[in-house]
């Protein structure tokens, strides 16, 4: 029973994962640039998510949404603004804008919202539920639950429509892509301004369980590059399986290894993979 | 012309000899000597992510390393911190083997995120190690035993010691750029493939600059623990040891001599001031002015400083038909 | 533990300083503390507190008269001077920690140095107020190892490592006499200096009685996860759950009992997290009877406590929490010495905090006095066990200050 | 002979780029190797030049077995190349470019730096020595490339497309380099798109199509040869062309 | 003469200072089927990209339907009206044989003709039909090259270019695919055929123009072209 309760709360926080780094692995396939600051997408997700509560007494049915806006906002501007200057340009200026960008955010965050903890109040999404022997809590099955069908819808809009067919085009290749009319730069801006309101989405949820602090990205940005080179760069559904993977991992481990050694499993099954498989478990050789 | 671009950042690396010694502040001195120190540790890194172009984002783990065996020489054995410098060179010389070689296979982003790990898996080995005291990390000594202790009041000692080997390594590293190691080096971190059609074994000269960085880097780790008297895993190992080498080596110009001294120049007092000005206020704004300097220098100068002065060269030199 | 030989490196103190040239010159004190970074928070705070206690020397307060130079304005015995802060932030960086204070020193001229929170940046930070010998007053880190170093010129008002871990075996010694099972302990503990050597100390506190600790988990503080942890409490079934835990973490434990049906018969927090005030407000429902440790309760209406606790809500809307209510105290502390040394020669200072001798009364905080041993630690020190009852935490124990029964077993939620 | 290549089989996956490929060479030769796009003359070549390791065959080179070497062991025992997009080291003047390869053979910088100025002078790059590779336009980013692989003192010289893209002064200029390197006793190998350079250089060369060897002969005997041109202007070529009326 | 559909004068292309090429000029007249040959390297590949505004003419004017179009950009060229099957077909193998066809249609300015585009390409080739729901990158050779061609058919273009057609693929598909080409021809379609096979080429071509290093060396009727004695040196050099 424990088992099981291990592997349905690995699973749900998987889902959370999967949806984050799904959001960065878009970025990352489509543009090959590491974003850097994608753990503070998430942080400015969950303040956007914390303020619309508490400011406009808006429930997660609209805080969410709004959250994922306000990202895809800032996704589009990110991109026009920085990354389409230096993404032709040598590896280390990709690395250092985005990292510039990490720092900005996070203490324009600090600035704005100060250091403190601020956190939901914990019956916005209460009760538990309970299936079989197996508990689990509402704000944890949303989450997950909300994370799984927006991760799988992700993969059905990039796989099943004629924009989503579009954005890999580009990503597949720019100059066929532009033959047949469309325009790369455009699709490139959506793809960030989708990944980040991916990641938005994913903001919003993890707030409902989680405390927000102009830090808390940091822990964020490490996981969500593991499940993506452990997804394979660019694949939604890797992203998925990766995410998922990496949450029965952490829980099993964490339960049988010692919590503290968790992220030991998860980076030296991420380090040994890259050496044996760099192109990830669903990724492209 | 690059010739008299060298005489002017030798005359820089002088005026930066005697700096220190013109004030009697301490705290100036102080940020003398970091700058010093933070630029071996970027000089170094820039053997390998600099000139072979390998954009390692785990040279903390050296960094720790070199941290660690010195103050564990100082708890474990009793011996001045220093001591435990070249066993840190040592451990430095196995770890680049053991990790360099299989990571070496890997190109552009999937090196730089393998070097992250590793530097991140060292990380928390380290914090649950509770031989080198875990989380709570390494102290050194309180008091000074003997002079060896290289325990002073003043910063200027210290500066001395680091100015030596920031020498050290920078002679080493112009030596390095004009023999053939340097020129298989650029040249490996300019295009592998034509590299390798010159008969460069690439594999075995990442490896000798991934030896010589890291053994610096170690040193600088070393150098650290012994001027700040503690290390711990965040201090030793944390990403942002790592990031900050980067930035630093890619501010002033990465593969170039001067290029990471440059950007520590910058960098450090930059950090120091706008800390000593701004960061008691305690809004953050000084990393907000230091995230938005570096996007900004990303954006309008990709090679770094040092960029603009092979441009001027270049434009000046007559076009070849 | 004796004042050590200073060695070849000791200097005669800064002789002349700013502060003694006018009778009037405001005394400057560096105060070194984490304002950004990972414990941004707790740093803000401590800042705020500290604002307030300035507030309260330089301006008279006759309504908070037993405490140190509230009554009056300034500091008399230096003609009325006023005292000024220089704020540094540690970045939660030892290194900067390290500049934070020399450039205090020498630049700013601080006639003394307090913080610096995090109990590797008092470590680092110390050491150069040693080097130049001036006065470092520590209120809030706790690590053990701080005053085992032989200074001469560090002191600590708060209680540290062994004290909890000693408070807490006296504490179950009183509960299993209520007739209650505490021979099973777990410790769990986030794995960063403060868990580990908190965590450590209770261990060692615990071996000295011939007891041991039945299960000890270490873990992640910013994992977003906890339940593999309550599981393995759930399945190891421990009498007494000891959480040396931050914020989140600890509100991620009460939710995942909740969530996972877990109620262990004795929950104690460890401060910090479980003395956020973010805590009750956001897991009060769930932490019904929750232990934790403090130096400091509001207390009834009019005493000074709850005064002080008032003033520091109206600035910041806030209660004040344990590790703020320390430092202040650590920094009232110091300034009641330099009053007494009647100068700011950081000898004449030293001499003064050495020879201080604060009785209960006179404090904001629950210790029992403040009297430094050689080694420049508090030797009065002391904290309450306080139970979370209703929305606030109550004293319940030693009995003699409790103000509420101690209500046994955790209730958690209903 | 000097290097023997023995059905040589390249596949990607499911497809042949080279289809079963031979070649020989003696001493001092020069030969053409030419094709229609997609003939699979480059896999080839980088089979040659150690960069790709062949399905299936045998490489020989002065009487040892080369398939499973690496290119930097290939240019070690004399065997170099061009590329047909010329990659410059960056940020290293043009004679440091030139040094990379010299060290090959002299590994002290003096003696490397003597080397290069002696091919700088060779190629006709002595006067730009000095500057940056990356300002050098095509001609001489392609002359770089030849310089650099000549440093490193080679005994066959593999040249992928080194005069593509020139002006025709540019070309005389090149063709005249070729002529040269080859008098110096060099053999060489010459992958060319132009035919009028081929005619003019080679007196044996090697028609590829479809990953296979079709033809082998002096240039102008196999202009002649029906399946070059076949393999050229299009099946039926001798016959007579229907065009569609307008 | 009505006005040239598309006139090319002078066009020039520069990578940077490599020349791809460096004066061309021709004509193609509405309806016809014009054939642009010339060996690897002549500058036919240049030509077509800039043409479908994938490299910006350098020099030289592209006339089109009386609109200089040398520079707009390829997805405004797309829309009006001017298609190209590039050189190597560069699927996108990762998506199906319907999504490809779905892709060319994105300049499409009314969705609604969509499907029956669809049909017509189908019924073109019913190949594709069979696998539209298979990846472009399980397709063989000519099935690939029928992809390309329907994918820039689905833009419904006046002018459809194709950047060798028959290369690398058995003689048996290549009939079939100029088959088909013929077809279109009749319907109505302007061609502009980019091929090495001057023989095929010549078959289909009203007319022809001969690129030899990046200049227009012969222009002419698909008869004078083919009996041209100077069309043999164009190809395999001086020798002849």
């Amino acid at each position: 029973m424990i088992l099981l309760q291990l592997a349905a709360d690995g699973l749900l926080l998987g889902a959370v994962y999967a949806l984050f780094s799904s959001g960065l692995t878009l970025i990352w396939g489509m543009m090959n640039v590491i974003n850097f600051a994608h753990g503070d997408f998430v942080m400015l997700a969950m303040y956007v998510a914390f303020f619309a509560f508490t400011l406009l007494k808006i429930g997660p049915i609209f805080f969410v949404p709004l959250a994922a806006m306000a990202l895809f906002g800032l996704g589009v501007l990110v991109y026009v603004a920085l990354v389409r200057h230096v993404m032709r340009g040598p590896m280390l200026a990709q690395i250092l804008s985005t990292f510039g960008l990490a720092l900005f955010l996070r203490y324009a965050a600090l600035w704005a919202f100060s250091a403190n903890f601020v956190s939901l109040p914990d019956n916005l999404v209460g009760g538990v539920y309970q299936l079989g022997g197996i508990r689990l809590s509402a704000s944890h099955l949303l989450a997950g639950g909300t994370a799984l069908v927006l991760t799988l819808g992700m993969h059905l809009v990039l796989t099943r429509t004629d924009l989503g067919s579009r954005m890999l085009a580009v990503s597949e290749d720019r100059v066929a892509a532009s033959l047949v009319g469309i325009r790369a730069e455009r699709m490139q801006a959506l793809a960030w301004g989708l990944g980040a309101a991916a990641t938005g989405v994913a903001g919003g949820l993890i707030v409902l369980f989680f405390y927000v602090s102009p830090e808390v990205g940091n822990a964020f940005t490490l996981l969500a590059f593991v499940t993506v080179c452990l997804g394979g760069f660019g694949s939604v559904p890797g992203a998925l399986i990766a995410g998922l993977l990496i949450g029965v991992i952490e829980s099993f481990s964490a339960y049988w290894l010692g919590p503290a050694t968790k992220d030991v499993v998860v980076f030296a099954l991420f380090v040994v993979l890259l050496w044996v498989r760099p192109q990830g478990l669903l990724g492209r050789a | 012309m690059r010739a008299s671009l060298r005489r002017v950042l030798i005359a820089i690396a002088i005026l930066l000899a005697i700096a220190p010694v013109l004030t009697q502040d301490a705290f100036y001195q102080r940020i003398a000597a970091l700058v010093v120190l933070a630029a071996i540790s970027a000089s170094a890194w820039n053997v390998i992510g600099g000139y072979a172009g390998q954009v390692s984002f785990g040279h903390s783990v050296y960094f720790g390393i070199g941290g660690y065996a010195a103050l564990l020489a100082f708890t474990k054995l009793g011996l001045p911190p220093i001591a435990g410098a070249p066993l840190g060179i040592l451990a430095s010389f196995v770890l680049s083997a053991i990790v360099g070689l299989p990571s070496f296979r890997l190109r552009g982003h999937y090196f730089s995120m393998a070097t992250i790990a590793i530097a991140a898996l060292a990380g928390l080995l380290v914090t649950n190690w509770g031989y080198a005291g875990g989380a709570i990390g390494l102290m050194g000594p309180a008091t000074p035993r003997s002079p060896a202790d290289l325990l002073f009041r003043s910063p200027l000692p210290y500066y001395a010691i680091f100015l030596v080997v920031l020498a050290i390594l920078l002679v080493l590293t112009w030596w390095m750029e004009r023999s053939r190691m340097g020129f298989y080096l650029r040249a490996i971190g300019s295009g592998e493939r034509a590299a390798a059609s010159l008969g460069v074994p690439i594999r075995r000269y990442k490896l000798y600059a991934l030896f010589i960085s890291g053994a610096f880097t170690a040193l600088a780790g070393s150098l650290y623990a012994v001027m700040i008297g503690f290390i711990d895993p965040d201090s030793g190992f944390g990403i942002l040891v790592s990031v900050n080498m980067v930035v630093m080596a890619a501010l002033g110009g990465a593969g170039t001599l001067f290029g990471p001294l440059v950007g520590a120049i910058i960098l450090v007092p930059l950090e120091e001031t706008t800390n000593a000005l701004l960061g008691g206020g305690g809004t953050g704004a000084a990393y907000v002015a230091y995230g938005v300097i570096i996007m900004l220098i990303a954006r309008f100068s990709p090679g770094g400083l040092a960029q603009f002065l092979p441009r001027i060269a270049a434009r000046k030199s007559p076009r070849a038909a | 533990m004796s004042i050590t030989r200073r060695g070849i490196l000791a200097v005669p103190a800064l002789a002349a300083l700013p502060a003694m040239a006018e009778a009037a010159a405001p005394v400057r004190i560096g105060c070194i503390e984490p304002l950004t970074g990972n414990a941004g928070s707790a740093g803000q705070s401590i800042k705020q507190g500290i604002t307030l206690v300035l507030d309260i020397i330089n301006t008279p307060h006759p309504d908070l008269a037993p405490l140190p130079l509230a009554a009056t304005s300034g500091l008399p015995r230096l003609g009325g001077a006023k005292v000024e802060v220089i704020w540094a932030d540690n970045q939660g960086s030892p290194a900067v920690g390290q500049s934070d204070a020399l450039r205090l020193i020498t630049q700013d001229h601080v006639v003394a140095l307090c913080g610096a929170y995090q109990s590797s940046i008092t470590l680092t930070a110390s050491a150069v107020a040693e080097r130049y010998g001036i006065p470092f007053v520590a209120g809030e880190s706790v690590a053990a190892n701080l005053t085992q170093r032989g200074y001469k010129w560090f002191f600590r008002t708060t209680p540290y490592g062994p004290d909890f871990g000693k408070l807490y075996l006296d504490f179950l010694a009183y509960v299993a006499a209520t007739g209650l099972a505490v021979g099973k302990i777990a410790i769990v503990h986030e794995n960063t200096d403060y868990g580990t050597s908190v965590a450590g100390s209770i261990t060692e506190a615990a071996k000295a009685r011939g007891r041991t600790i039945a299960q000890t988990i270490s873990y992640n503080a910013n994992g977003t996860d906890v339940s593999p942890q309550v599981l393995a409490l759930k399945n190891g079934k421990p009498d007494v759950v000891i959480f040396v835990s931050y914020t989140s973490d600890s509100i991620l434990y009460m939710k995942t009992f909740h969530t996972l049906g877990y109620r262990p018969p004795i929950v104690i927090g460890d401060d910090s997290g479980f003395s956020d005030p973010a805590f009750p407000k956001a897991v009060g429902n769930l932490a019904q009877g929750a232990l934790n440790r403090s130096a400091f309760v509001p207390g009834k209406p009019d005493s000074i406590t709850y005064k002080i606790n008032a003033l520091f809500k109206q600035e910041t809307g806030r209660d004040l929490d344990d590790t703020t209510a320390r430092a202040m105290q650590g920094f009232f502390v110091l300034c009641d010495a330099i009053n007494r040394a009647g100068a700011t020669a950081p000898d004449a200072i030293r001499a003064a905090l050495a020879a201080t001798d604060l009785p209960a009364s006179r404090l904001m905080t629950g210790y029992k006095g403040v009297k430094f041993d050689s080694s420049g630690q508090n030797t009065l020190a002391y904290s309450l066990v306080i139970q979370l009852q209703g929305a606030a935490y109550v004293p319940v124990w030693p009995l003699a200050e409790a103000t509420a029964k101690l209500a046994l077993p955790f209730k958690g939620w209903t | 002979m000097l290097l023997e290549a023995r059905g040589i089989v390249k596949t990607f996956g499911s497809f042949h780029a080279v289809d079963g490929a031979d070649l020989t060479l003696a001493e001092n030769e020069l030969i053409g190797l030419i094709g229609p796009n997609g003939a699979g003359k480059s896999t080839f070549f980088n089979c040659l030049a150690g960069e790709a390791r062949p399905t299936l065959g045998k490489i020989r080179f002065r009487g040892a077995d080369v398939t499973a070497l690496s290119s930097a062991a290939h240019a070690g025992l004399g065997l170099a190349r061009t590329f047909q997009v010329p990659i410059v080291f960056e940020g290293m003047s043009v004679r440091e470019n030139v040094m990379v390869g010299a060290f090959l053979r002299h590994p002290a910088r003096r003696r490397a730096e003597e080397k290069a100025d002696e091919v700088l002078e060779f190629t006709g790059l002595a006067a730009q020595a000095d500057m940056l590779a990356t300002a050098l336009g095509t001609a001489g980013r392609k002359r770089l490339g030849i310089a650099r692989a000549l440093a490193t003192e080679p005994i066959l010289l593999l040249l992928d497309e080194a005069l593509a893209g020139l002006t025709s002064a540019e070309m005389e200029g090149a063709i005249a380099l070729v002529e040269r390197i080859h008098a110096r006793g060099i053999t060489l190998v010459v992958v060319e798109h132009i035919m009028e350079v081929i005619h003019r250089l080679t007196r044996r060369v090697l028609v590829f199509n479809q990953g296979r060897v079709i033809a082998e002969g002096t240039p102008a005997e196999v202009t002649h040869i029906p399946a070059v041109i076949e393999a050229y202007l299009g099946r039926r070529a001798q016959g007579s062309p229907e065009s569609r009326a307008p | 003469m009505s006005e040239a559909l598309l006139r090319v004068s002078k066009l020039a292309v520069h990578y940077g200072d490599l020349v791809g090429i460096a004066e061309v000029s021709f004509e193609v007249e509405e309806g016809a089927v014009v054939a642009l040959l010339g060996a690897n390297g002549a500058g036919k590949t240049t030509t077509l990209n800039a043409l479908a505004g994938l490299v910006r003419a350098s020099g030289g004017t592209i006339l089109w339907r009386g609109e200089r179009i040398e520079e707009r950009s390829a997805h405004e060229i797309v829309a009006r009206g001017i298609a190209l099957a590039p050189e190597g077909w560069r699927l996108f193998v990762q998506q199906t044989v319907e999504q490809n066809l779905r892709l060319g249609a994105t300049a499409l300015a009314e969705r609604a003709r969509l499907a029956p585009l669809l049909e017509r390409v189908f019924s073109l080739f019913p190949r594709l039909a069979e696998r539209r729901r298979q990846s472009a990158g399980t397709l063989s050779g000519g099935e690939r090259q029928m992809l390309a061609v329907g994918r820039a058919l689905m833009s419904d273009p006046k002018l459809l270019m194709l950047d060798e057609p028959s290369l690398g693929l058995a003689p048996s598909v290549v009939d079939t695919m100029y088959e088909t080409l013929g077809r279109l021809s009749a319907a109505g379609l302007t061609l502009l055929i980019a091929e090495q096979s001057m023989e095929l080429a010549l078959e289909i071509a009203d007319r022809a123009t001969v690129l030899q290093t990046g200049r227009t060396v012969l222009s002419g009727t698909a008869r004078e072209i083919a009996e041209n004695p100077d069309l043999h040196r164009a190809y395999l050099g001086a020798a002849f």
